[in-house]
């Protein structure tokens, strides 16, 4: 498989996502079929791609001086890429159901499939230049989503939105800028690039540009100062909130926050350091602010947007550990995250969009309604509080394991802050699933008679997603046989 | 302090001038004034420029009876770049006064700051 | 020793609330893990008045024609500040001064090779006896094309700001009718005692202009001083005769067909000779014997067409600032 | 000595002429003039630049009979004519894109005195970038300055010309400044031309006599140009001057006028006083720290600002704070950062005010934000263009703005004190660009289904639409393929001193 | 030591039925639904029975992760509480035939009892601390529904705040297993613990603070001080077979868990004479006193029984803390006892809500007249909870004193007697009032309109099976006591 393949697979979703509101589709039908067809067929090339890996890079654009942009795969590049190309086809194929009810959904399947060759480009970059030229694109794209429904709500939302990934990009670029000047190649080495003999005194300084990329990049991936965003921008419609905003954007910022890590700056100058601390400091406040809001909020969506931010500390948890064990832990939670929220995320999808109702307190007795979405909530819920048996529980067995073996004693406070964020998940998610199973005594169910479960457009991603938290929960060690081949540089 | 201060006193002057002709631009608020003042300031640099080319003992350099030699005449190089300064401030003036004379039949003041008031009042209705 | 609590006073002490934990009856998390809903926030009616009220409160405060109290201040601020600048200023370049090279003595910077060849062999490379006009014609022409281009671009602002479209009446300004009737209000008419001095000063004036412009390689003088003295006799012969009069031979037409010929003439004969320098071609034109008028080469003729651009300027200004027209 | 070397003084002498010539023709005839001499001046630079690259060093071209100290003189080297190339592209589009707009405002009978201020101007530009001699750059500042009041004043309400005056007023204290800065250069060193000026200056400097006088000279030069550029604490002029004018002088004032001084005052580090010279004498700090308050100052005030047009301007201030930022970090690749950034700004600043019109226009022609909803959808190509500026104002990386501001931070790397501060303020005015731009980019883009005003098709104002278009090509070539420009500003800045 | 597919068996045969009965569509007569209920009870019984004595004891079902295996393995201990597990579940099951007659959604019911009766066997079997862990957390997700089965508002509020502690509880443990998982050579249950000495080596004193966190962890559902809330709030709303179950089995997982992690992981050296026991000991006495205390001033019967567990159930840990041989074999035994005493009390407050629907006390004048039999099993065994020597209460009792005193602890030694002898006061105090108001109302009651009212064979036979259990087990002790003995030998 010859590298030119690597640009060919960020194309097409670019050239789908154009064609769209081009091509003059006589019925609804025709558009789904060339829109799945295209994303499917795209998928099957990466993971071909993904099979037989081709060794050499593709430059596509020599940009100033040694700076290129150019796709090369990598382990990480592997595990992300595949996630995405996993999932889109199923949030593409839950989309169409749930557009139904929105207007002009012709230019949002344009951005949407869009962003899917802007993730794909994320995943695959070489060097830090090409990673921060699609994380830029990728806010752009994304925008437009955001404001889909172009109520005063929206308009308000994507501009924070805006406001906060332009800014975070900002600083991220100073790290990039202090990468290329001191490392000794800009692409991405495991280990670190960095050129000893080039830094000489100025370790503090680059500390603190670290923390600072760090922090840069951590306002996409929710990090606490910054990440009033995420329910704000639960206000879009929930394909864009379950696929973005739990998956392709968050977790590009937490991609990039691990190249920034394990390749850029590398492990053996920051471990250790009083940077790791004040890092790894941010990211367990996160993961108690994150759960805590999320208790107190009643908007669905917005409740599972708190559980998200406290997630994805989860995985920078991993990343701060920094060690080869803690990059196994970050990215099987990385992964195993990105079924279950989406599950979930889909789940709510499902209950707005055939109910209409978004708050937990209006969901009393759906349980017996609504009977298949409820079971895969309960079950994504179950997976979230890292119940044993399902894939919540391996990802934060690899997350403690790597923080025991850390002996850092931050780190045992960071799996005290794992467990108390575990029980704050049950206490938000169980009560909604007892609420919609047990409701009070006196409940009759003909309130809620218009209740039922959607068609299997919805129902198909959602059984598969249930599928994947149970399988990866029994089976998983091939997949973290996998990621710990990642961590030790076998790919 | 330097040494030749005293020497060159028309450069003193020209400098003084320069600063007054600086302040009157400022400060003052009527335009014509400020006109008066940026000619001052013009002048005072053309005089600092004509101080360049004096020598003491040599006449213009203008050729009589055929005498070429250096020692007679002074350096003709300043004297060329007044006249040319001259001809840039002659143009400038013109073109401060007719805005003035335009700023004037609009709105009948000659102090800028009332102007720009005056220009946000209408603007405001 | 103690009274007895009443109910309600016991409800609120700390004792109350721990039995009552310890024994379980009322537990702190019952009903209070499910917050009561929350309605979306909407912005009453008064609300958004206050809101506009207060913007409108701001902007009339800020464009407040009367001098409010920050404007003095900044006044004052920006007065002091002016004065202390210039106080700065007028001391660093007395300070300069002090250590620049004396003036008058021989042996300074700038009396180096440049104006020593300009003086020994100015005659015969320029064919000017007047060696400040032959550098400022024929050494350095570019700077003083550039100079007429300057004095022609300000021509060009006047006329855009002052010059009154016959045609059309000008939205706001006075119509060409009114500056004419003002004209005649504000100007002196038929005045006897000017009409006789201008009726024997103003061709003196004129031939002596001619004299200078044409004297300018041999004496002191030359086209922009000649234009200028060329120019105040026709400032004085309008002043005197009026407009019909000086229309008679100086219209706006003409004044565009001169500035334009002598301007273009300037022009092609400078490029001309910069174009033979550059490419070290024979300059054709002849230096003639110095002294003569008519001698040092292209000198003369540059002088005549500076001479009436500057001619015309004059008096375009001073008819541009009396009527906006000619 | 071959033909093309004539190029240059060709270019000068034409706009000069063409100026004359278009104070006799009608209005129309005039415009067909103005394009044809800037096409033709673009195509000779274009040669030149071609012919540099190839010769590989820049030469000297000898104003009239007599060798340099004595005669005037001009120097081509690969810069100029790339400057000089950029402009006359920018003038054109910024004379097409403001067409409409300027038979609208100025009066039939005025309109060859435009074209006559546009040739002018065009002229002084080439003069300012070829010329050798510092009276002869002089000459052509004030050719530049009243040419460019000229522009701000055409349109001829109470607006533009209290901008005027209040532009003449900062302009004539920096030009008063400039020729006392340049006479006291001229006492020290008795000449006027660039590089002789060099070598008695590095000799005044070794025996040290004079050194007050001389660091006096360059200061009072560079602070006359600094005011004329509108540096930070000198910019009170710029945002009315900016903001009232029409449209294509806007354009051209804040892409190319400003740009002019700032192209002299690079001349004269290079030229005249010496790139080591002028990095010892702590100027160059003066101008990092105020270059750094225009950054933030520029943005802030943009922000509060609630008319569009007045904040394009003022974050115009910001940019050119960013060049000053450039030259004072005082190294090499510095240099070539702010040079690039004169390029990057050029093409994204002329593009932002054609579009900030067109979208008003949609707009009832008022210039409040409010009414500036949903403009974007009404006027497609403004919307469009506006949001490709703005993208580039902030630095994102598919078009200018990134490749400058990538240069930037390679530049504040290298150089060791002054890096902190360049790069948190770069990290800041980048947020605050985006806010204010993207702000507005929001604002155009939100529907307004009840907006009482009709809609503009594309196809309707070819020229207009033609203009953007080829804007945003050049921003974005600009953007992606910068390795040639950037090569060339390098080879440029080599034979520059 | 060899693995087979028998031991899964009495694990999937309950949680296939109580599924199926689960998925099953609502059957019209109650019959077929207490049928297959009492099958699947019946043959779960036989098979654990069977199980147990096959030599065959231990089986990997699946791998977690590469180094966490799903794996059964069934020693003394185990053996103890399946018994006893099958024996108190058998008997509630009967009972809740009868009862739930005046209950709705039957069939949800005995679908999860079914469900965590499996549960409960796969916990008692479990080898390694994941699986018992992994099974410990489905008990209280499965037996939740249980609580709530009533689904008032304060059933709901209950079973939410069971799970939520038991929940907070499991984590803590988790937390627990993460250091023992990187500081021990294996997770699976070895007497005298796993613990890697080089690898521990600087690291003592938070490892004691991981065991002590580990047995507070489990401490929640054994009710000890610090989270004993749930406890009387989940009791008195569940219905009476599930709440006689909930005190008499699920507390008692508590209990398993601290005994594996103390003696079978961190081994008893460990921690003995450490601050983690000396603060173990002083909870549980606390606990115990404090129970009793609460228990006396109840006025409902099921929330007295609740206390009355918690206090019971801390007498258990307080003989384990001693880490001495014969105060475990006092608590093993008490376990026991334990387990049979509490599910007939809590059976016979059912059957008293069942027939004359009276919770409190105070309303419980005369019922001996109305119901001679059930009380009369209600006396013996409360005299049986409160120590009197012929009943299994005593004996266990006597050995927790012995034990405690022969470890010759600075103040423990002779302080935790004297407490638990209050302790048993306290008990006689809050049980034998409703036998005395029993049987003699006394004057003013009104003895006329009594009426004969007692409960119909099914709901009585497994009261008066466990009450001559409670009783055998106090006279003839030695069978039970030596079983235990030569179990738990290895592990000092």
């Amino acid at each position: 498989m010859q590298p030119m393949m690597m640009f060919i697979v960020v194309l097409i979703p670019f050239l789908t996502g154009i064609a769209i509101p081009l091509i003059p589709f006589s019925k609804r039908g025709h558009m789904m079929a060339f829109l799945e067809g295209l994303v499917l067929l795209n998928s099957a090339l990466v993971f071909s791609l993904l099979m037989h890996r081709p060794e050499e890079s593709f430059a596509i654009v020599k940009f100033t001086g040694d700076l290129t942009l150019s796709f090369r795969i990598d382990g990480m590049s592997m595990v992300f890429g595949g996630l995405v190309a996993a999932l889109w086809p199923l949030a593409t194929l839950y989309s169409f159901e749930y557009m139904k009810h929105e207007k002009n959904e012709r230019i949002f399947f344009m951005f949407y499939t869009i962003t899917y060759g802007v993730t794909l480009g994320i995943a695959f970059a070489e060097d830090l230049v090409t990673m921060y030229f699609f994380y830029e694109l990728l806010t752009l794209v994304t925008v437009p989503l955001v404001m889909h429904t172009l109520t005063r709500e929206a308009i308000l939302a994507s501009r924070k939105y805006l406001y906060y990934s332009l800014g975070g990009a900002a600083f991220g670029f100073i790290g990039m800028i202090f990468i290329i000047v001191y490392s000794n190649s800009p692409d991405f080495v495991l280990g670190g690039s960095l050129d000893l003999t080039k830094i000489g005194w100025r370790t503090d300084i680059l500390l603190l540009v670290y923390v600072l990329a760090f922090l840069g990049f951590g306002v996409k991936a929710a990090v606490c100062p910054f990440n009033s965003w995420l329910p704000d921008a639960g206000v879009a419609p929930t394909p864009v909130t379950a696929l973005l905003h739990a998956v392709a954007v968050v977790k590009a910022g937490a991609f990039a926050i691990i190249r920034l890590t394990y390749y850029c700056f590398g492990v053996e100058f920051l471990r250790g350091t009083w940077a790791q601390t004040v890092v790894m400091a941010i990211v367990i406040f996160t993961i108690v602010y994150g759960c805590s809001r999320a208790v107190k909020e009643t908007h669905i969506k917005r409740r599972l947007a708190f559980s998200t931010i406290s997630n994805l500390s989860y995985i920078l948890f991993g990343v701060t550990i920094m060690t080869p064990l803690g990059m196994v832990g970050a990215l099987s939670h990385m992964v195993f995250h990105a079924v279950m929220k989406i599950c979930s995320f889909f789940c709510a999808g499902a209950i707005m969009y055939k109910t209409g109702r978004s708050y937990v307190h209006q969901l009393d007795g759906f349980g017996r309604r609504m009977p298949r979405v409820f079971g895969i909530f309960t079950v994504s819920a179950l997976a979230l509080m890292g119940v044993p048996g399902l894939c919540g529980f391996i990802s934060k067995w690899n997350l403690a394991a790597a923080a025991v073996a850390s002996d850092n004693p931050l780190a045992f406070a960071g799996i005290g802050a794992l467990l108390i964020s575990a029980l704050l998940t049950a206490i938000y998610m169980l009560s909604i699933v007892i609420r919609t199973f047990f409701p009070a005594k006196d409940f009759d169910y003909e309130t809620i008679a218009d209740v039922e479960d959607p068609n299997w457009y919805m129902l198909l991603p959602l059984s598969i997603f249930v599928a994947a938290i149970i399988g990866f929960g029994l089976y998983s060690a091939p997949i973290v046989e996998f990621f710990t081949k990642i961590a030790d540089g076998v790919y | 302090m330097g040494a030749n201060l005293f020497v060159n006193y028309g450069e003193a002057v020209a400098a003084v001038l320069f600063g007054i002709g600086f302040g009157n631009l400022l400060l003052q608020k009527n335009l014509i004034k400020k006109i008066i003042g940026l000619n001052i300031m013009d002048s005072a640099v053309y005089l600092f420029l004509a101080e360049k080319g004096y020598i003491i003992g040599r006449t213009a350099p203008i050729v009589t009876g055929g005498v070429q030699s250096v020692e007679a005449y002074i350096n003709p190089i300043p004297s060329g770049l007044v006249l040319t300064g001259i001809v840039v401030s002659v143009s400038v003036s013109a073109l401060m006064l007719s805005l003035t004379i335009r700023l004037y039949r609009r709105y009948h003041t000659l102090d800028l700051d009332q102007i720009s008031l005056m220009i946000k009042k209408e603007e405001e209705t | 020793m103690s009274r007895k609590k009443t109910e309600q006073e016991y409800r609120k002490t700390f004792a109350f609330h721990f039995f009552r934990w310890l024994n379980g009856e009322k537990d702190p998390y019952l009903g209070e893990v499910e917050m009561k809903p929350q309605e979306p926030y909407k912005e009453t009616e008064e609300e958004v008045k206050a809101r506009i009220r207060e913007k409108n409160m701001i902007s009339r405060r800020l464009y407040g024609v009367a001098k409010s109290k920050e404007m003095k201040g900044l006044e004052r601020f920006y007065k002091a500040a002016s004065i202390i600048f210039c106080c700065i200023l007028i001391y660093l370049l007395l300070f300069t001064v002090s250590y620049l090279p004396p003036v008058g003595t021989a042996d300074r910077p700038v009396n180096n090779e440049v104006p020593q060849r300009y003086i020994e062999n100015g005659l015969q490379e320029t064919g000017a006896v007047n060696i400040v006009s032959g550098m400022i014609l024929d050494y350095r022409a570019f700077d003083t094309l550039g100079e007429s281009h300057v004095l022609f671009v300000a021509t060009v602002t006047v006329l855009i700001l002052l010059r009154l479209d016959k045609k059309k009446k000008n939205d706001g300004e006075i119509s060409i009718e009114e500056a004419e009737a003002n004209d005649r209000i504000y100007e002196p008419k038929n005045d006897a005692i000017l009409q006789m001095a201008a009726f024997v000063l103003v061709p003196i004036i004129i031939i002596f202009g001619i004299y200078v412009i044409l004297n300018g390689h041999l004496g002191p003088g030359g086209g922009f001083s000649g234009g200028a003295i060329i120019g105040a006799g026709l400032i004085l012969y309008l002043n005197a005769f009026g407009f019909q009069k000086t229309e008679r031979f100086f219209t706006e037409k003409t004044y565009k067909w001169i500035s334009f010929g002598s301007l273009s003439f300037y022009c092609i004969a400078k490029s001309y000779s910069f174009f033979t320098g550059a490419n070290h071609l024979h300059n054709i034109i002849p230096k003639g014997t110095p002294g003569a008028i008519l001698s040092s080469g292209l000198i003369l003729p540059l002088n005549i067409a500076v001479g009436l651009v500057v001619a015309c300027t004059m008096y375009a200004f001073y008819a541009m600032f009396r009527k906006g027209g000619f | 000595m071959d033909f093309i070397c004539n190029f240059p003084f060709f270019s000068i002498l034409i706009s000069l002429f063409s100026g004359t010539i278009c104070s006799v023709l009608p209005g129309k005839a005039a415009k067909w003039v103005n394009t044809f001499v800037i096409v033709l001046i673009g195509a000779m630079s274009a040669a030149l630049l071609w012919y540099l690259l190839g010769t590989g060093e820049s030469f000297v071209y000898m104003m009239g009979h007599f060798p340099a100290p004595w005669g005037n003189e001009i120097r081509a080297g690969v810069l100029e004519a790339a400057t000089a190339l950029f402009f006359c592209i920018v003038m054109l589009l910024s004379m097409w894109g403001g067409r409409k707009k300027l038979m609208e405002e100025v009066e039939p009978s005025k309109h060859n005195l435009y074209y006559i201020l546009v040739n002018l101007l065009l002229s002084s530009l080439l003069a300012l970038i070829y010329t050798n001699d510092l009276f002869t750059a002089y000459v052509f500042v004030e050719i530049n300055t009243i040419a460019a009041c000229g522009l701000i004043m055409i349109r001829q309400i109470g607006r533009t010309l209290e901008a005027a005056v209040r532009y003449m007023i900062m302009s004539l204290v920096g030009s008063g400044m400039l020729l006392i800065g340049i006479c006291m250069m001229y006492d020290l060193t008795g000449h006027l031309l660039m590089s002789n000026i060099q070598e008695s200056v590095t000799a005044i400097i070794e025996e040290g006599t004079y050194v007050i006088p001389l660091v006096m000279a360059i200061a009072l030069m560079v602070i006359g140009l600094a005011i004329k550029s509108a540096l930070f604490p000198f910019h009170a002029w710029l945002p009315d001057a900016y903001g009232y004018s029409t449209i294509s002088s806007a354009a051209i004032l804040s892409s190319l006028v400003s740009k002019g001084y700032i192209f002299l005052l690079i001349k004269i580090i290079y030229r005249v006083v010496g790139f080591r010279i002028f990095h010892d004498t702590h100027i160059i700090n003066v101008l990092f720290v105020f270059g750094l308050m225009a950054m933030i100052f520029g943005s802030l005030s943009a922000i509060k600002e609630n008319d569009i047009r007045r904040m394009i301007a003022f974050s115009s201030v910001a940019q050119i704070g960013y060049i000053y930022v450039g030259i004072g970090l005082g190294t090499q690749v510095g240099m070539l950062a702010s040079v690039y950034h004169i390029f990057a700004h050029a093409a994204g600043k002329a593009l932002l005010f054609i579009a900030a019109i067109g979208l008003t226009d949609v707009s009832g022609f008022s210039r409040k934000f409010i009414d500036l909803t949903g403009a974007g959808y009404r006027n497609k190509i403004a919307g469009i263009g506006f949001t490709v500026g703005s993208l580039s104002m902030v630095g994102v990386p598919v078009f200018a703005g990134f490749v400058s501001k990538l240069l930037f931070a390679q530049a504040a790397v290298n150089n060791v004190g002054k890096m902190l501060p360049t790069l948190i303020a770069l990290g800041i005015s980048t947020i605050l660009n985006a806010i204010y731009f993207m702000k507005t980019v929001i604002r155009i883009y939100t529907p307004r289904p009840d907006a009482p005003y009709e809609s503009v098709a594309i196809g309707k104002e070819k020229l207009y639409a033609v203009s953007i278009v080829l804007f945003i090509a050049l921003n974005i070539m600009l953007g992606m393929s910068s390795q040639p420009v950037v090569d060339a500003i390098h080879a440029g800045l080599e034979m520059f001193g | 030591m060899h693995e087979s597919m028998i031991l899964m068996l009495p694990i999937l045969v309950p949680v296939m039925t109580g599924l199926l009965l689960l998925c099953m569509p609502a059957v019209k007569n109650r019959k077929v639904l207490i049928g297959i209920t009492a099958a699947g009870l019946i043959v779960t019984a036989a098979l654990v029975f069977f199980v147990l004595f096959q030599e065959a004891d231990s089986f990997t079902f699946f791998y977690l992760t590469k180094s966490l295996p799903v794996y059964f393995k069934i020693d003394g201990i185990g053996r103890i509480f399946v018994t006893v597990v099958t024996i108190v579940w058998l008997s509630g099951g009967a009972f809740a035939f009868e009862y739930m007659k005046h209950e709705t959604d039957e069939k949800r019911y005995f679908g999860f009892y079914l469900i965590v009766y499996g549960i409960l066997v796969a916990l008692d079997f479990s080898g390694n601390i994941i699986t018992f862990y992994l099974f410990y957390e489905m008990m209280t997700l499965l037996s939740m529904p249980l609580v709530l089965h009533t689904r008032s508002r304060e059933a709901v509020m209950a079973g939410l705040k069971y799970m939520l502690y038991s929940f907070c509880g499991a984590y803590m443990v988790l937390y627990g297993v993460y250091f023992l998982f990187r500081f021990s050579n294996t997770l699976t249950f070895t007497a005298g613990g796993v613990l890697n000495q080089e690898l521990i080596a600087g690291r003592e004193q938070f490892l004691l603070f991981v065991v002590f966190l580990m047995i507070l962890g489990f401490g929640v559902k054994a009710g000890m001080f610090p989270m004993h809330g749930w406890l009387p709030t989940a009791h008195p709303v569940a219905p009476a077979p599930a709440s006689a179950v909930l005190s008499g089995i699920i507390v008692k997982s508590g209990v398993l868990g601290v005994i594996r992690t103390v003696y079978y992981l961190f081994g008893a050296d460990f921690i003995r004479g450490t601050w983690v026991q000396t603060t173990w000991i002083w909870l549980t006495l606390f606990t115990v006193f404090m129970g009793s205390m609460l228990a006396y001033r109840e006025k409902l019967l099921k929330k007295r029984l609740a206390y009355s567990t918690v206090s019971q159930v801390s007498y258990i840990l307080f003989g384990l803390s001693m880490l001495d041989q014969t105060a475990m074999t006092g608590s093993l035994l008490h376990v026991i006892c334990h387990a049979f005493i509490k599910c007939t009390l809590f059976l016979c407050a059912g059957a008293i809500i069942y027939k004359t629907g009276k919770t409190r006390v105070d309303e419980l004048a005369g019922i001996g007249k109305e119901m001679p039999a059930l009380l009369w099993c209600y006396t013996i065994v409360s005299l049986a909870l409160i120590g009197i020597p012929p009943t299994g209460g005593f004996v266990s009792k006597w050995y927790l004193a012995t034990g405690a005193l022969r470890t010759k602890l600075p103040i423990v030694s002779w302080f935790g007697p004297l407490v638990l002898l209050v302790s048993a006061l306290l008990t006689a105090g809050y049980l034998l009032p409703v036998t005395i108001q029993g049987f003699f109302p006394g004057k003013a009651f009104d003895y006329t309109h009594l009426k004969k009212k007692e409960p119909n064979l099914t709901m009585l036979l497994p009261v008066i099976v466990l009450t001559v259990l409670a009783v055998l087990v106090g006279m003839f002790p030695s069978v039970v006591t030596d079983y235990i003995v030569n179990h738990i030998s290895g592990l000092f």
